[in-house]
């Protein structure tokens, strides 16, 4: 077995500024066998890694069907993602993963599905929407619901347009009065409040924000009558080794970076408002 | 790996320990064992059996350790100490993976450091099944780790069976001893003039050719009974484990942890003690121009506030908090995790702890807590 | 009518510590020379009373960063005196290497990166190591030395934890302490090297009929133990040290001034008087050197210090090398005692001289009474009367200029300023 | 304006406020109603204002606003269909507490407050569920202004 | 692989100015600022990283402010102090204050609890040479701080660390744990547990490397309490086996004994012992 400590070297062939603080690095992985070899699942993330700073887990926000190009969505935040913010395309970084749980994506056939995502919480979510424009008649209705702090905060929101166009309904919010912002203004969940559900019992939920707006995501939905079983939230501890043998991400029974960081609802409900768990 | 013990019995007389020493050195063993050292029994690289610990035991109550003369010239007449060997199989700082900058570019590694094999001597039962803990966790998970691994998989375990308890032992409540039952290759029992000697693995038999040994007499096998069968009569610490994941998992919101957490330090002795405590941290080693990088593991612990640090804050960031995840952890969400409780019974954490916060008491409170409270509600429906 | 000038320095640079320099002139008469030393006080000795007497070495190292050993010293002698203590010759020569580890870094440290510079119109060590690169960097590597066996010994280089009043809180591992030896056989010729380097640097003409006093001890270079003894013949015992020497406070210093009693004299201590004292007692490496470049006594040229501190560090790594090389296990680390009434007093030299300590305890092992004097209250007033002697001869219209001469001759003094305002209040409260 | 009726039932019956009451409670409650087309731009009332009516969307967005010295109307909720607005109206004497503005052409169902409490206080079954119902919308709402308030996003807090 | 751009992570290219660092000092024994001067081996590259503007110590060159980084040492304890460290604080961007002076007011501190009146009296004997307070303070009292390095004295890598991090715009990563770990990493013997020598470990902030229990002694706090130090546990604990307040108020009340924990469990024991003497007066 491979030693999972090993780091692989992977470019940056695309920079893209996002909302304010926030970009999208491309990687490319620069060992052609790896960059062949690399696979990954909706919903996983990698370890990125900067010489002298230490790694981030970041979570892969691209199409898992295009090969050779990772694309991960990065908020400055600490040390390490403050330096990923100053590298530009050709420079490289070391890598490890893909690690982790995955979006189900293969439940949705034939049901309705329902992204609710906050802030930077649809890069992880962005891989199943890639694979909803793809595979759109597998699928009922597909609906993103994004909220953000104020509309600068609407990752992607150059997307939504083609998004829309291609079939995944997009609605979007802001968490705050914005000025000349003539859009929705509240928190997401007033957004699932009203979403028409005709078949709720056949509506499939997936979740990335705050822990405490996926809390609140999960109970309008269940109040909306979609089963615990049907919502999915992906949690966030700090992840520092990625492979289950340093206990840092433990969340109750769950390493959330080999268990997780995808849940279904009903395995992690319990748990989720202990505070200081 | 290690076999299942056969059921041949051998004796060798006291001296034969040094020849036991001198054919491991010679097939190129590292012979770790206990040693004194700083007032305490430790575990550390020795060049004969003179370096063992003789006629002497140690004392150990919630918080207090101290090494008494006996009145024999026992050298395993004591327990366990403040050392586990998870020190050697999983070192307090390793390096997991390196980074050079050469010409400009970085290039990753992941460094093998040569490591003679260890041959563990004096490894009590509570210390086996805790090296079976943490094979658990590094080697039986999806990913397995390759330094664990290396050093684990080379290494040669000679048991020896505990003949005394300290008032601190509980392994009889996690079922993991007094008695060496498998896991080793060679397993001993010390007697007043030698030592029983099981064969526990193919490498142990091959090993114990090189040995002078006898058969045992019956009164020799008589001797090892009675005085294992001391150490078992010994033990009168419990840990009641019927029910305790759930009781734990149950109980989260008990205000026993704020109780505990007014006496707890926040320390991490507990987890630095454990033989099964594994958690750990990456930093950044740098060398003087930021050519090289070491990215070196060291030991952590949950007891610290930053090691639960997110972006948004810190997880746990109260010492009741932090107390509840470790004890749960240990004795609770283990089992979801790795199948088995984390905890071994050898009471390390109990002694170590600088206030003597002792885990079977505090289990104890929150069991009788909560039967109090089922009581209570039992009360009410009745009325 | 003559010109009024003063000449102000700030802040001076290249010292331990906070000071300044006022000079008053009426045309090119000098009417006031002061070094001034406004280092705010810390009042040590006011809560080392009632202190436990095994708090005092690690409460007087806090005096000054750069020469913790030196005060751990004098304490630990001062109070075992106290207590009737005598230490084996194996803590004491273990103590002896412990020294020569301070005087190693802190001769490394003034020799390179303070006083050096002087010799070459740099502002520094770093700057000056543009030049001299080699020489620089030998110097660090000698000095990491003398901290390198300081961490051993001692624990830490600076506030080292492992001295007690009675020996040591733990025997050092002899293992760890042998690693050092090959280092120190490399310090020994590079240490030879540095003197050789510094002894040619351009001295000005410029001698002083100076009273020099230091440590006599007939078998030693002195350290920790010895009568003080004065180039004016004198042999006191340390315990007459205060009939001989008294301080005074002045109104431009937070640091006191300490003069001899008989004639209100000054006096010069440090590594010039110890050599001019002791040169017969110099290892055999440092007297070839000395031998080697002519260095005659007695020097009488402040400046040239930094030679005896060049003689003094070749010294301190030949007696290391041989403690080194002659490790026993050191058993017992520390000496038992049993607290009572009493009152000791030892002076010992730090690297920038005499230091003398004085101890009242009682039978419950608390300090009642604590006097220390530090060697820069000793050089204080001698520093200036050279100034004064020195300041005709390099005055120019150029008060930058001037200041900068001065500064030099003051660091030749490696005065330690933190060190000379450890306890202002010696004086009228407690006796009055 | 009977012709009415039979939409406002419907409308009625889709929204969260007054789904799943008998057919006899909507009857009451439509007698109780009038649809109300709001253009986009079209303010609905103003804070501060007294109000009788309470309004259901049916179909639309509403913008509810208050007024901040120096700022303005500041936005604080969009209310979209099946959301009730201006449930002050329901409880008091109807003195508005934001002013609500069509962000889009909207249609609401507009109840007499007046009406529907005179409702309840002759079938208290139905003003139980009503004041339940109202209850219910007045935590959600509740709730969203916590979370608001929390301000989830806030630079340097959760990294989502 | 290409090498263009690689070296932009760990060094500052695109940063051509270096930052402009000073140090100062007020009331202390200088060893924190020494500490830079022990890097010996590093003390070159560094001075070719950073510009040293303002460090009286190390050059005579002493430049004026703007500085970028500041570092302080020493704790307020003059009027005159009292007003420089404001001056310091306009003239830096970031300050950073380097020891247990500066950050918790050092040993001298000790006089804040001092006899009041015996204090006021020898000072006011020779009023015209001296001023200084009545207290010894941290600088965080004065100035906001942006950065506070622990230590009595601090640990020279951690000062390199603190340097070159801010030198790179990065937040300095400095270990916050207890001494305990170190001893366990160390493989040391736990003192109190094996010896009972009373020791401030468990409480007290890594950094020096857990050095006394290795030297068979306990830790008397250089490094300050430690984040969410429980002081009252220890307390309680050392008390109930027997260690007087004779013991445990000098152990706390050392080079940090003005850190807010330690003060508030050192006062708490006295005001114990106080209303205990009291208590026996009355009998």
């Amino acid at each position: 077995m491979s030693n999972p400590w090993q780091l692989s070297s992977a470019r940056i062939v695309e920079k893209t500024a996002e909302t304010p603080g926030v970009a999208t690095y491309v990687l490319q992985l620069t060992d052609d066998s790896l960059r062949r070899r690399f696979q990954f699942r909706p919903g996983q993330f990698n370890m990125l890694y900067v010489p002298g700073l230490g790694e981030a887990a970041i979570s892969i926000s691209g199409n898992p069907i295009q090969e050779g190009l990772i694309p991960h969505t990065i908020r400055e935040a600490g040390n390490v993602t403050h330096a990923i913010s100053s590298l530009s395309t050709g420079d490289t970084l070391g890598l490890r993963g893909p690690f982790g749980s995955s979006w189900p994506t293969e439940l949705c056939e034939d049901r309705d599905v329902i992204l609710v995502a906050g802030g930077i919480g649809l890069a992880p979510l962005r891989p199943v929407i890639f694979d909803m424009l793809s595979n759109r008649d597998r699928y009922r209705r597909c609906t993103v619901l994004m909220g953000a702090r104020d509309p600068s905060g609407l990752l992607y929101e150059s997307d939504y347009e083609d998004w829309k166009r291609r079939g995944v309904d997009v609605l979007v919010t802001s968490d705050r009065p914005a000025d000349g912002w003539h859009g929705n203004v509240g928190v997401v969940t007033t957004l699932l409040d009203r979403l028409p559900l005709p078949d709720p019992a056949s509506a499939l939920l997936m979740t990335c924000g705050p822990e405490v707006m996926m809390w609140y995501t999960a109970q309008t939905a269940v109040a909306r009558g979609i089963a615990e079983e049907s919502i999915y939230v992906s949690l966030e501890r700090n992840m520092n080794c990625a492979i289950g043998l340093c206990g840092h991400c433990q969340f109750g029974p769950h390493f959330l970076c080999k268990d997780g960081p995808v849940f279904r609802f009903d395995k992690v409900a319990s748990i989720l408002r202990i505070s200081d768990l | 790996m290690n076999q299942p013990a056969t059921s041949d019995v051998w004796y060798f007389p006291k001296d034969g320990l040094t020849e036991l020493i001198r054919v491991l050195q010679e097939d190129g063993f590292d012979v770790i064992g206990p040693t004194v050292d700083q007032g305490a029994i430790v575990y550390a690289s020795i060049q004969s059996a003179e370096d063992l610990p003789k006629g002497l035991t140690d004392i150990q109550e919630a918080g207090s350790y101290r090494l008494e003369k006996r009145n024999d010239e026992s050298l395993f007449g004591y327990v366990v100490g403040p050392h586990s060997w998870k020190k050697f199989l999983f070192p307090p700082i390793s390096v997991v993976a390196a980074a050079d900058r050469i010409e400009g570019h970085w290039e990753f590694s992941t460094p093998e450091e040569p490591q003679r094999p260890f041959a563990f001597l004096g490894v009590r039962a509570c210390e086996l099944a805790a090296i079976r803990v943490q094979d658990q966790v590094f080697l039986k998970g999806p990913y397995v780790d390759p330094i664990y691994q290396r050093r684990r998989e080379s290494a040669f375990l000679i048991a020896v069976n505990c003949t005394q308890a300290a008032s601190t032992c509980f392994c009889t409540s996690m079922k993991t001893g007094p008695r060496c039952q498998s896991g080793y290759d060679l397993g001993l029992t010390e007697l007043k003039d030698g030592f029983l000697l099981e064969i526990g693995s193919e490498r142990g038999q091959q090993l114990s050719r090189s040995l002078s040994l006898r058969p045992t007499t019956a009164a020799e096998m008589a001797e090892g009974d009675l005085r294992r069968q001391q150490a078992a009569d010994q033990i009168h610490r419990t840990l009641e484990t019927d029910g305790l994941p759930n009781l734990l998992k149950q109980n989260l919101r008990s205000s026993h942890w704020d109780d505990v957490g007014r006496r707890c330090l926040s320390c991490t002795n507990c987890t630095m003690v454990c033989p099964t405590c594994f958690c750990s941290s990456v930093t950044e080693v740098a060398d003087l121009n930021g050519d090289h990088i070491n990215r070196e593991r060291r030991w952590d612990s949950c007891f610290n506030p930053e090691f639960s640090y997110m972006h948004s804050g810190i997880a746990r960031d109260s010492i009741p908090s932090r107390y509840r995840q470790w004890m749960t952890h240990k004795l609770s969400s283990w089992h979801d995790q790795f199948g088995t409780s984390g905890c071994v019974g050898c009471g390390r954490c109990i002694t170590w702890c600088p206030t003597g916060i002792d885990l079977t008491v505090e289990v104890l409170a929150i069991r009788e807590a909560a039967a109090t409270v089922e009581s209570v509600d039992r009360g009410t429906n009745h009325e | 009518m003559s010109e009024e000038r003063t000449i102000r320095v700030e802040a001076l640079s290249r010292v331990e510590g906070e000071g300044g320099l006022y000079v008053r002139m009426a045309g090119r008469v000098i009417e006031d020379v002061k070094l001034t030393i406004y280092e705010p006080p810390r009042f040590f000795e006011a809560f080392l009373r009632g202190r436990s007497l095994e708090d005092v070495p690690d409460i007087t190292a806090r005096i000054c960063g750069i020469c913790p050993v030196a005060y751990q010293m004098s304490a630990v002698h001062a109070l075992e005196q106290a207590l009737n203590v005598r230490v084996t010759a194996d803590i004491r020569r273990l103590r002896r290497l412990l020294y020569c580890g301070e005087w190693i870094e802190s001769h490394g440290l003034h020799m390179h990166l303070l006083q050096a510079p002087d010799f070459f119109g740099a502002a520094s060590g770093i700057e000056l190591a543009e030049k001299f690169p080699q020489e620089i960097q030998r110097g660090l590597q000698l000095k990491k030395l003398g901290n390198d066996l300081l961490e051993i010994l001692g624990g830490r280089a600076i506030h080292p934890i492992n001295v007690a009043v009675g020996g040591f809180y733990r025997a050092p591992r002899i293992d760890d302490l042998q690693l050092l030896i090959p280092k120190f056989e490399w310090g020994l010729q590079a240490a030879i090297d540095a003197t050789r380097w510094v002894a040619g640097f351009p001295f000005p003409d410029f001698s002083r009929s100076y009273e020099m006093v230091s440590l006599l001890h007939p078998d030693e270079y002195p350290m920790n133990e010895g009568v003080v003894a004065s180039t004016a013949g004198q042999r006191i015992p340390v315990e007459d040290y205060e009939k001989e020497f008294a301080e005074h406070h002045v109104a431009h210093s937070t640091a006191l001034h300490s003069l001899r009693t008989s004639n209100d004299a000054c006096y010069h201590v440090g590594p010039l008087a110890r050599v001019n004292l002791n040169r017969d007692r110099l290892s055999e490496s440092a007297r070839k050197v000395a031998d080697e470049i002519r260095f005659a006594i007695p020097c009488l040229n402040p400046f040239k210090a930094i030679i005896a501190r060049g003689l003094e560090l070749v010294h301190a790594f030949e007696e290391g090398l041989e403690i080194l090389k002659s490790l026993k296990i050191l058993k017992p680390a520390r000496m038992s005692y049993a607290y009572q009434d009493g009152e000791g007093c030892a002076a010992t030299e730090a690297p920038r001289g005499l230091i003398y300590h004085r101890y009242q305890v009682d039978s419950k092992g608390k300090v009642g009474l604590a006097k220390i004097v530090p060697p820069t209250s000793q050089n204080q007033r001698q520093i200036e009367e050279d100034l004064r002697e020195w300041l005709p001869r390099i005055l120019t219209d150029d008060d930058a200029h001037t200041a900068d001469e001065c500064e030099r001759l003051i660091r030749s003094y490696d005065p330690c300023i933190s060190c000379s305002t450890h306890f202002l209040k010696l004086t009228v409260d407690r006796h009055s | 304006m009977i012709h009415q009726q039979p939409n406002i039932l419907k409308m009625l019956s889709e929204s969260r406020f007054t789904e799943n009451l008998n057919n006899q409670q909507l009857q009451s409650l439509c007698r109780a109603s009038r649809v109300h087309s709001l253009p986009a731009g079209t303010i609905l009332f103003q804070e501060g204002e007294l109000e009788d009516e309470v309004f259901v969307i049916s179909s639309g967005h509403v913008r509810l606003s208050m007024s901040v010295p120096g700022r303005g109307n500041v936005v604080l909720l969009t209310s979209g269909p099946g959301d009730l607005v201006g449930w002050s109206g329901l409880i008091s004497d109807g003195r508005m507490t934001a002013t609500a503005v069509a962000a889009d052409d909207c249609v609401l169902v507009a109840l007499s407050g007046k009406r529907v409490r005179e409702l309840c206080e002759t079938d208290p079954q139905l003003g139980y569920v009503l004041m339940i119902r109202l209850a219910r919308v007045l935590s959600q709402r509740i709730l969203a202004t916590r979370l608001q308030l929390l301000d989830l996003f806030r630079p340097g807090g959760d990294s989502r | 692989m290409s090498g263009k751009g690689d070296t932009s992570m760990a060094s500052n290219a695109g940063r051509p100015k270096k930052p402009r660092v000073a140090v100062f000092k007020f009331a202390s024994c200088d060893g924190c600022q020494l500490s830079l001067l022990d890097c010996e081996d590093e003390l070159l590259s560094v001075a070719s990283a950073i510009e040293i503007a303002y460090f009286p110590e190390a050059s005579s060159d002493m430049r004026e402010g703007p500085y970028d980084v500041s570092l302080v040492e020493g704790s307020i304890t003059t009027p005159h102090d009292v007003e420089r460290i404001q001056f310091v604080r306009q003239q830096s961007a970031v300050v950073v204050t380097i020891g247990a002076c500066a950050t918790a007011g050092g040993i001298q501190s000790l006089r804040n609890w001092g006899n009041h009146e015996e204090f006021l009296k020898c000072v006011y004997a020779s009023p015209e040479y001296i001023s200084s307070l009545a207290t010894s303070t941290p600088i965080s009292a004065h100035i906001p701080v942006d950065f506070e390095l622990r230590g009595c004295p601090i640990n020279r890598h951690q000062l390199l660390e603190v340097i070159i991090a801010l030198a790179a715009g990065r937040k300095p990563r400095i270990p916050n744990h207890s001494v305990c770990l170190d001893c366990k990493i160390r493989g040391t013997v736990c003192v109190e547990v094996a010896q009972g020598i009373p020791c401030l470990g468990p409480v007290t902030h890594s950094g020096c490397g857990a050095i006394c229990p290795d030297f068979n002694r306990g830790c008397y706090g250089c490094f300050g309490p430690v984040m969410q130090a429980n002081c009252d546990g220890l307390v309680d604990h050392y008390q109930s086996v027997g260690h007087t307040s004779e013991v445990l108020l000098p152990l706390l009340r050392n080079f940090n004994a003005a850190a807010p924990q330690f003060a508030a469990v050192s006062d708490r024991l006295s005001s114990a012992d106080a209303r205990e003497s009291e208590g026996s007066q009355h009998v």
